[in-house]
């Protein structure tokens, strides 16, 4: 199940992270994830020739690495938003549509106009939203 | 008439507030103010349109007026309906009920702003369409969704009726 | 994401007009320090704002733009249909790519425009008109991380009231 | 390194082992050198330049260049418990601490500094590494390490050295290997006969003895070494020998153990002499010549055909087919010692005796290894690993895998069936390691070490090529299952593996520097943990990630502390404080109590315990104090936060204010209340007036007086907090060297204790003491009586504000020009009502006091509220209304002693001339001058009477301003001084009367007034007592008369009505009740009626019904209850009225819209004389029930009062019009309409006209 959500903003700072497991400690997700954005950056600099054209700079870049006993999935979306979820199952599997949930999630919580870009997300609806995504 | 998808104007009107905030200083009721301000100038310009498009069904009075703008008004601008109730005994005063607003979609108001009537440019808008229509009402929130209501109340009050003549005291 | 409901096309037009007048209503009244300046900057801050929300929002699951020739081309494309029921009729750029100009010979915006008797100048009066959209174009354009700056300019052609060219020019 | 050092490095671990049976004798030789032989023997195992030609299996021969072998003694070929093992690695690593402690290592590094870090960051892991493998040797499972030959050495002295030789080699003296029959016995001898030179023994008997051995025992396997050639006592020039054994020496435990097997218990030979004392050059060049002859005649060849012939023996038993087949069929299971299961392979399948096929396998191919015949090697590694892996002897199998591994990376071979060997070890190490799977069960460390070592070694295969990142991923793998100890160092090593790959992975060289930190934590290896942590400070601070920030910060902050560095720590955890908002309480609070605990034991630093005499621990404290403040700048401590816009300054310069209340009412008030009576030169002090150098923007304050600065402080944290020693930091400039700032300015401090989330404005006050610029620059606090913190104020103007710009408003600026002491007034209004009914007037007094040394004079008075009336004398203080105010109570006073009005003549500050009066304001004198004498003493009183009418119902607010001047000249800007004094008073409704005037029947002269009444008030009752009709300006008087009954029309006009002995006074109003009153009103012969006064004709009332009496006492009771129309504050209240009223109709007159609010103004004299024609003035004089309920009986007015406490009166002022016969009129007088804004429309009440015409 998804264990940890979280949103980084385009100059790599942390604009929302949220875990699901219970009394589990966010700081240790916080590290995982500040850490997943070394494989992102990986992947996206620069637009190896392979990755041009067909299915090249795909805004899911799927599984980006694991630690002990997590792996890591990322999305960029073309705001330069990263979107990282944090599995706790073993088995690599396809996260694209719960990508596509949860940036939309994103892009109706910045449709806030309270909500200023840039600045930390702290939406009830969308923690809700996210709540919801980890138990699907 | 022309439909557009709801966001386009939804994101509008929020960072139109959000700027108004900045040009008054966060100051919640001048925003309040404004707000209906530039919805009584958009009423007055609106209700023609209105009007033209909905087969000239002329109200006769406040009562049918209300009617008017829940069932017809709200649908065709807004796509969304409310219904009319809680009238006073000499029916000048009622209330609109709508359970969804397209313009506060996304929204979520801080705590800071819990003052901010966020949709009340639309009591300015009915205000400036009704005055066309030679009623000059009153128009407020009672409950909104913004602020933890489970449905929006706007409050209808009719002043006068300034088509007919009437006599001031001395 | 909510669902996509409709609203009136005339809902924005009337609210878009309405601010631009009340923008220029409150120019008038401080007059001493009314070269407007201040009023355009919150209108193309509100058209910012929103363009870059809609930039997030139109392009969920897009492929990655890989450079700024792409970005200019969805703006043209897509975004411009979404917004204004058209794509842009002519996009032009220079050599280095710094510069595009983006032509629209149909401007919706400026279709319902009925300007006041006085206006001396058309164009002056319509330029006011334009705040708004540049700012929305420059907000989605920085949220693909394309900082520039956007000017609009309208056709003297008295012939095509409605036509109008957006000048990028990419920092 | 690069593969080719690599491979060196490995060929250097794996060599050979050969092992040293000494007799005790021998050993004891040695020893006299501080050596064991083996140790002896050590420097020389390195053989360089060798070109010996090697012929294993294969059909060509290559050769060696250098060789290397291990020289062992016997009980030191085992491998050590694992225990013993880790307690050695441990050591090494806290030594590294040690050491490095001093280089300034734990220093925040930038991202910079460790991208370009040249040097090894982590020194001593190759050390521990090489440790670690050594600690692995002479595993069960391989056989690298089986010894390969055997020294016995037997000294020169021996009786029968041949015999002892042959005795040597017992099991006794063998190691557990061979013992445990895993290791084969059958060993390379070679026979090493010692001759000790300082020996009685001759080296000739020496050489028949070795005669007789090389005889018996073959010429080729014996050898004799002389050593301890030295003859001359020690130290001598050439002792300057480098110490060639240094840490080629066994270390001290594995000595002992060797020396006590010998039977040398007390070795304190090894204490004695530096390292081969008694060996000379020649004696070297022997040992070094034993070594490589035994190695390269001896030895080698040996190997060679024990590869050969075991390689033989191999092909025959493995390479048929029959055998294929055998071990197809799987014929092995049937072997009692093989096909280990469970247990067994846990144990590592150690039941595989030396001459199993399986061990014969393995020594062959790990001897061809060591004779680097990789190719063979390889060969039967392979064989041998599908064996084990079909008897699941999974150790075996691990250990063959690993050796695989080794031997594809010596031959280059493919990476990945090498990467896949590594790991396959790993996997089955693993599972040796933890049986039911890895991490389920506790891992045996002691297996759990081979697997770590297989993926050290891949690792360091991946580095060597340059793969940094693929090197991470063995060590993540083998860290996931180690001690907390090694896992640390591992992690650190991929850690760097990240820094050092290609594109640089930062962020993952933080994430695993951070583990490794945790780690060392784990196991109190605290300098490293704090190596580790601030090492990747960098690269996560200051860029949003507040939690990691803030678990790095806390870590330190501990660490450092327990490290004993509190400055250091302090540092770490200052920062926790300002930026830990988003964390619970409970955590916030940890963070404080740690945080002041430190600064706590700082403060502490250098304090012996127990008691000191004062001056020691003042001494003491004074120091404490330097090292809080070295180790935290007061201006960096967070909390609490001060709130800079939120500045407040409270002080006096010319202007002063009475209560808080009047602090609020806007500047632009009271500026309209003082216009009138401020001087039009100087218009007070301005900036100007500041320091004319700078042009700077002071404020200007008096020595003596006090200056409050509000000053918010701001409690961010989910916990409370205590401030004290709360006090304002400041500068006089006045102040010369070395004078104590206590001579210049007094400081007050304050203490306050902020509940979470709390900020609280807090006043602190500071007394200029002396004349000069002051300056307040700071404010300073101590945050839970440990840590001292400070926030300076802004001096400088804000952005874009030149200096002498008033940009910076007066209550914001923080620098003062202290003038000399001025008279200072102090005022209240005592007996001041907090709630009046309306129309009421009442007395209150003003105390002015003048709370300096100076003289003042020239006291003045203004208001802009015509419901306060100053008096006019202080006789007016006699009695109290509304006795005061009856007719009599007034008596002469002297005029110098009385004071006078003025008419507000509002002037322009700057300019002075005339402005027209503000629109809101009404025409009346506002300005009260004292009697011209009047001087206030230093700390002298006066008291004024006030009088107050209160105006309509509601809020009435009376704003005065007090006026003076100190006496004689006075330096400095200020030349006089206003005290602003503000107060609001709750009007409730009263009495309202409507007079109805209509012409009498027959006669015309006579009119007939009606007065209706009515009580406003729901609860309280009301009498009415008197009615007046004012002389109108024409002097026409009008005489009241009562009309109750009937007949009183035949009353003779003028003639008094009698009062009733003890009848109540006044008509008596119950609660919102109505009453009616007749009157004639008849136009007056002069002076005829009772009870007329100058100004007025007065009727006292009673109620109706009452019975008559006596009508002479009456009268002068009458007239002594009767209220004075002439009395000053009635005549004041009267005309003010009259002023009002006036300018209402006016107004009303101008606008005859239908809006509530009156715009009232001056009303010109044209209107005011048609007023006078036409109106005629009535009093309505009231009187507050005593206790509010109706017919209490009472006496006239003044025992009425006597009786019923302070009693309340009121005066109502209604308007009538005069009459002419010809046209008689009904004239209705109203009430007033209510709505009507306190200030200034008070009067509104005073009934207004409206006229009827009715034809007859």
């Amino acid at each position: 199940m998804i264990v940890c959500a979280a949103v980084v903003g385009p100059s790599y700072n942390p604009l929302h992270l949220q875990t699901f497991a219970l009394d589990d400690d966010p700081l240790k997700y916080h590290y995982i994830v500040h850490c997943a954005l070394d494989v992102i950056d990986e992947r996206l600099s620069p637009p190896s020739p392979r990755s041009r054209g067909a299915g090249g700079n795909d805004p899911c870049l799927g599984y980006l690495y694991s630690t002990e006993d997590f792996k890591v999935y990322g999305y960029v979306s073309n705001t330069h938003v990263k979107f990282l979820l944090v599995l706790d199952d073993p088995e690599t599997k396809d996260v694209r549509e719960l990508f596509h949930r949860f940036h939309s999630a994103y892009i109706d919580a910045v449709s806030n106009p309270f909500q200023l870009p840039g600045h930390s997300i702290t939406s009830r609806s969308f923690e809700a939203r996210l709540r919801a995504l980890a138990s699907s | 008439m022309e439909k557009i998808n709801a966001e386009l104007f939804t994101l509008t009107y929020g960072s139109t507030v959000r700027q108004l905030l900045i040009d008054n200083e966060e100051n919640v009721d001048a925003v309040n103010v404004q707000l209906d301000k530039m919805g009584y100038n958009i009423g007055i310009r609106l209700v023609d349109e209105f009007l033209a498009k909905s087969s000239g069904a002329r109200c006769r009075d406040f009562k049918e007026a209300a009617e008017m703008i829940a069932k017809h008004g709200l649908k065709m601008f807004l796509g969304v309906t409310a219904s009319v109730s809680n009238w006073n005994a000499d029916n000048t005063e009622c209330s609109l009920i709508m359970d969804d607003n397209p313009m506060v979609d996304f929204v979520e108001l801080p705590e800071q702003y819990s003052n901010l009537s966020y949709c009340n440019m639309l009591c300015g808008v009915f205000r400036g369409a009704l005055e066309m229509v030679n009623m000059r009402v009153e128009c407020w929130y009672v409950r909104d969704l913004l602020r933890g209501d489970d449905v929006f109340e706007m409050r209808l009050k009719l002043l006068e009726v300034t088509a007919e003549s009437y006599n001031d005291e001395d | 994401m909510a669902p996509r409901r409709e609203v009136a096309e005339s809902c924005l037009e009337f609210l878009y007009i309405e601010l631009v007048q009340s923008y220029e209503r409150k120019d008038a009244e401080c007059a001493e320090k009314g070269d407007g300046r201040a009023s355009r900057a919150a209108l193309e801050s509100i058209g910012f704002q929103v363009g870059q929300q809609l930039a997030e929002r139109y392009t969920i699951d897009r492929a990655r733009f890989a450079d700024h020739l792409e970005v200019i081309k969805f703006i043209c494309k897509e975004f411009w249909s979404e917004i204004f029921r058209k794509q842009v009729d002519h996009l032009k750029t220079n050599r280095h790519r710094a510069l595009f100009v983006l032509q629209d010979d149909r401007f919706r915006w400026l279709r319902h425009l009925s300007l006041p008797a006085e206006q001396t100048s058309n164009t002056e009066a319509v330029a006011k008109y334009l705040v708004f959209p540049c700012g929305l174009i420059k907000g989605a354009l920085s949220s693909f991380g394309v900082n520039c700056e956007v000017t609009a300019e309208i056709s003297e052609d008295a012939r095509k009231p409605t036509q109008c060219s957006f000048e990028v020019r990419i920092k | 390194m690069r593969p080719p050092e690599l491979k060196n490095w490995l060929r250097g671990i794996y060599t050979p082992v050969v092992q040293v049976i000494p007799t005790t004798d021998a050993e004891a030789i040695c020893l006299k050198n501080g050596l064991t032989f083996a140790e002896t023997l050590r420097p020389f195992c390195n053989l360089r330049n060798l070109n010996v030609p090697i012929r294993t299996a294969g059909e060509h021969a290559y050769r060696l260049q250098d060789f290397k072998i291990r020289i062992l003694n016997a009980k030191n070929i085992e491998q050590h418990a694992v225990e013993v093992a880790e307690e050695q690695l441990t050591q090494i690593v806290s030594q590294a601490a040690e050491v490095a402690t001093d280089e300034g290592w734990s220093k925040e590094k930038q991202i910079g500094e460790l991208l370009n870090m040249r040097r090894d960051p982590t020194p001593w892991f190759t050390k521990y590494q090489s440790e670690f493998l050594n600690a692995l040797t002479f595993s069960d499972h391989e056989a690298f390490d089986h010894p390969v030959a055997c020294l016995l050495v037997v000294p020169s002295t021996d009786p029968d050295p041949v015999k002892t030789f042959l005795d040597l080699y017992s099991t006794h003296n063998v190691p557990t290997l061979i013992r445990e029959g895993i290791a084969d016995p059958q060993l390379l001898k070679h026979y090493v006969l010692l001759h000790d030179m300082q020996s009685d023994v001759t080296l000739e008997r020496a050489e028949q003895v070795f005669i007789e051995m090389k005889s018996t025992l073959g010429a080729g396997s014996c050898q004799l070494v002389a050593i301890n050639s030295r003859k001359e006592p020690e130290g001598d020039s050439e002792h300057v020998r480098p110490d060639l054994w240094g840490d080629l020496c066994d270390p001290a435990w594995q000595r002992a153990a060797h020396l006590s097997h010998l039977g040398i218990d007390s070795p304190e030979e090894l204490r004695m002499g530096k390292n081969g004392a008694q060996l000379t050059e020649d004696d070297l060049v022997t040992l070094d010549s034993l070594v490589k002859d035994f190695t390269i005649k001896v030895m080698l060849p040996y190997m060679e055909n024990r590869v050969v012939s075991l390689n033989q023996q191999v092909t025959d038993t493995r390479k048929g087919l029959k055998n294929q087949l055998k071990s197809f069929w799987g014929y092995r299971k049937e072997k009692p010692k093989s096909g280990p299961e469970g247990q067994d392979a846990l144990a590592g399948g150690g039941h595989y005796a030396y001459n199993s096929p399986e061990s014969q396998l393995r020594i062959l191919a790990d001897l061809a290894f060591l004779l680097r015949d990789y190719e063979l090697a390889l060969s039967h590694y392979r064989l041998l690993a599908a064996d084990y892996k079909a008897d699941k002897a999974w150790k075996r199998f691990a250990g063959v895998q690993e050796a695989m591994g080794l031997t594809l990376f010596m031959t280059d071979g493919a990476r990945r069936e090498m990467e896949i060997c590594f790991d396959s070890a790993f996997q089955s190490y693993s599972r040796c390691a933890s049986p039911n799977g890895v991490g389920q069960s506790p891992v045996d460390m002691g297996m759990a070490r081979y697997s770590t070592r297989s993926m050290l070694f891949l690792s360091s295969i991946f580095r060597s090529h340059g793969m940094f990142r693929d090197a991470t991923l063995p060590l993540m793998r083998a860290s996931y299952q180690e001690s907390p100890l090694r896992a640390a160092l591992l992690l650190e090593q991929s850690a760097y593996c990240y820094l050092h790959s290609q594109p640089q992975l930062l962020r993952k060289f933080g994430f695993h520097m951070v583990l490794a930190g945790q780690r060392y934590n784990s196991c109190h290896q605290r300098w490293h943990a704090i190596r580790a942590y601030t090492t990747v400070l960098g690269v996560y601070c200051s860029k949003g990630w507040a939690y990691i920030e803030e678990h790095l910060h806390f870590a330190l902050g501990r660490q450092v502390s327990f490290i004993g560095d509190l400055a250091g720590s302090v540092q770490y955890l200052v920062k926790l404080l300002g930026a830990c908002s988003h964390q619970p309480a409970a955590l916030q609070a940890t963070y404080l109590r740690e945080f002041l605990y430190v600064m706590q034991c700082l403060s502490e630093q250098g304090r012996p315990g127990g008691d000191m005499d004062p001056a020691a621990a003042a001494a003491a404290a004074a120091a404490g104090a330097a090292a809080v403040a070295a180790a935290l700048p007061a201006e960096d401590l967070p909390l609490p936060e001060v709130n800079l816009e939120r500045i407040h300054v409270h002080f006096h310069d010319h202007r002063s204010y009475a209560s808080p209340s009047a602090v609020q009412v806007g500047e632009e008030v009271w500026s309209q209340v003082e216009a009138p009576v401020v001087p039009v030169a100087q218009a007070g002090p301005t900036w100007m007036d500041g320091n004319k150098a700078t042009k700077e923007v002071t404020n200007t304050c008096v020595a003596g007086e006090e200056i409050g600065v509000d000053v918010e402080l701001c409690n961010r944290l989910q916990v409370q907090i205590e401030v004290s020693q709360v006090r304002l930091l400041c500068a006089h400039e006045g102040r010369a060297e070395g004078e104590p700032i206590s001579d210049y300015v007094e400081v007050q401090e304050e203490a306050i204790s902020l509940k979470p989330g709390e900020s609280s404005l807090l006043r602190l006050r500071l007394r200029p003491l002396r004349e000069g610029v002051l300056r307040i620059q700071a404010v300073q606090w101590v945050l839970c009586s440990v840590a001292p913190g400070c926030k300076r104020f802004r001096q400088d103007p804000p952005e874009g504000a030149r200096p002498g710009d008033r940009a910076t408003p007066p209550h914001k600026r923080l620098v003062f020009t202290v003038v000399p002491p001025l008279p200072r007034v102090e005022a209240k209004l005592e007996g001041l009502p907090s709630v009046m009914f309306e129309g009421e007037i009442h007395r209150c007094i003003l105390e002015l006091s003048n709370v300096a040394r100076p003289a003042l004079q020239n006291i003045k008075l203004s208001t802009t509220s015509p419901g306060l009336l100053c008096g006019h004398c202080p006789q007016e203080l006699k009695g109290a209304p509304p006795g005061c105010l009856e007719v009599g109570a007034q008596e002469e006073v002297p005029p110098e002693s009385c004071g006078s009005l003025e008419r507000a003549v509002v002037r322009d500050p700057y300019t002075g001339e005339i402005v027209p009066a503000a629109p809101t304001s009404v025409p009346f004198d506002s300005v009260f001058v004292f009697p011209p004498g009047t001087v206030l003493e230093g700390e002298a009183q006066l008291r004024w009477p006030v009088w107050i009418r209160s105006g309509a119902a509601g809020l009435l607010a009376l704003n005065l301003v007090v006026y003076y001047e100190p006496q004689g000249a006075c330096p400095g800007p200020i030349k006089y001084r206003v005290l602003r004094m503000g107060a609001q008073i709750q009007v409730n409704p009263s009495v309202r009367a409507e007079a109805q005037l209509s012409p009498c029947r027959g006669d015309l002269q006579r009119h007939l007034l009606n007065v209706h009444l009515q009580s406003l008030h729901p609860s309280q009752q009301f009498r009415v007592r008197q009615l007046s009709c004012l002389r109108s300006t024409r002097q026409e008087l009008w005489q009241l008369a009562p009309l109750s009954s009937p007949d009183t029309l035949e009353l003779a006009p003028g003639e008094q009505k009698p009062t009733p002995p003890g009848g109540a006074c006044g008509v008596p109003l119950t609660p919102s009740s109505q009453s009616r009153l007749l009157f004639h009103l008849t136009k007056g012969r002069e002076g005829a009626a009772a009870g007329a006064s100058g100004a007025a004709s007065s009727l006292h009332l009673e109620p109706a019904g009452s019975g008559r009496g006596g009508a002479e006492d009456a009268d002068e009771e009458a007239a002594a209850a009767m209220v004075d129309m002439d009395h000053w504050a009635v005549v004041q209240f009267l005309r003010r009225a009259k002023a009002q009223h006036l300018a209402d109709q006016a107004a009303k007159q101008r606008s005859n819209s239908l809006t509530r609010r009156p715009s009232i103004q001056a009303a010109g004299p044209s209107q005011e004389e048609r007023a006078d024609r036409e109106q005629v003035e009535l009093v309505l004089v009231w009187e507050v029930g005593a206790d509010g309920s109706a017919g209490v009986a009472s006496p006239g007015g003044e025992r009425a009062l006597s009786v019923a406490g302070p009693a309340r009166m009121g005066v109502h002022f209604m308007h009538s019009n005069s009459l002419n016969a010809e046209a008689p009129l009904r004239c209705v007088l109203e009430g007033p309409s209510p709505h009507r804004c306190a200030a200034a429309c008070w009067e509104a009440r005073a009934p207004t006209l409206r006229l009827r015409a009715r034809g007859l």
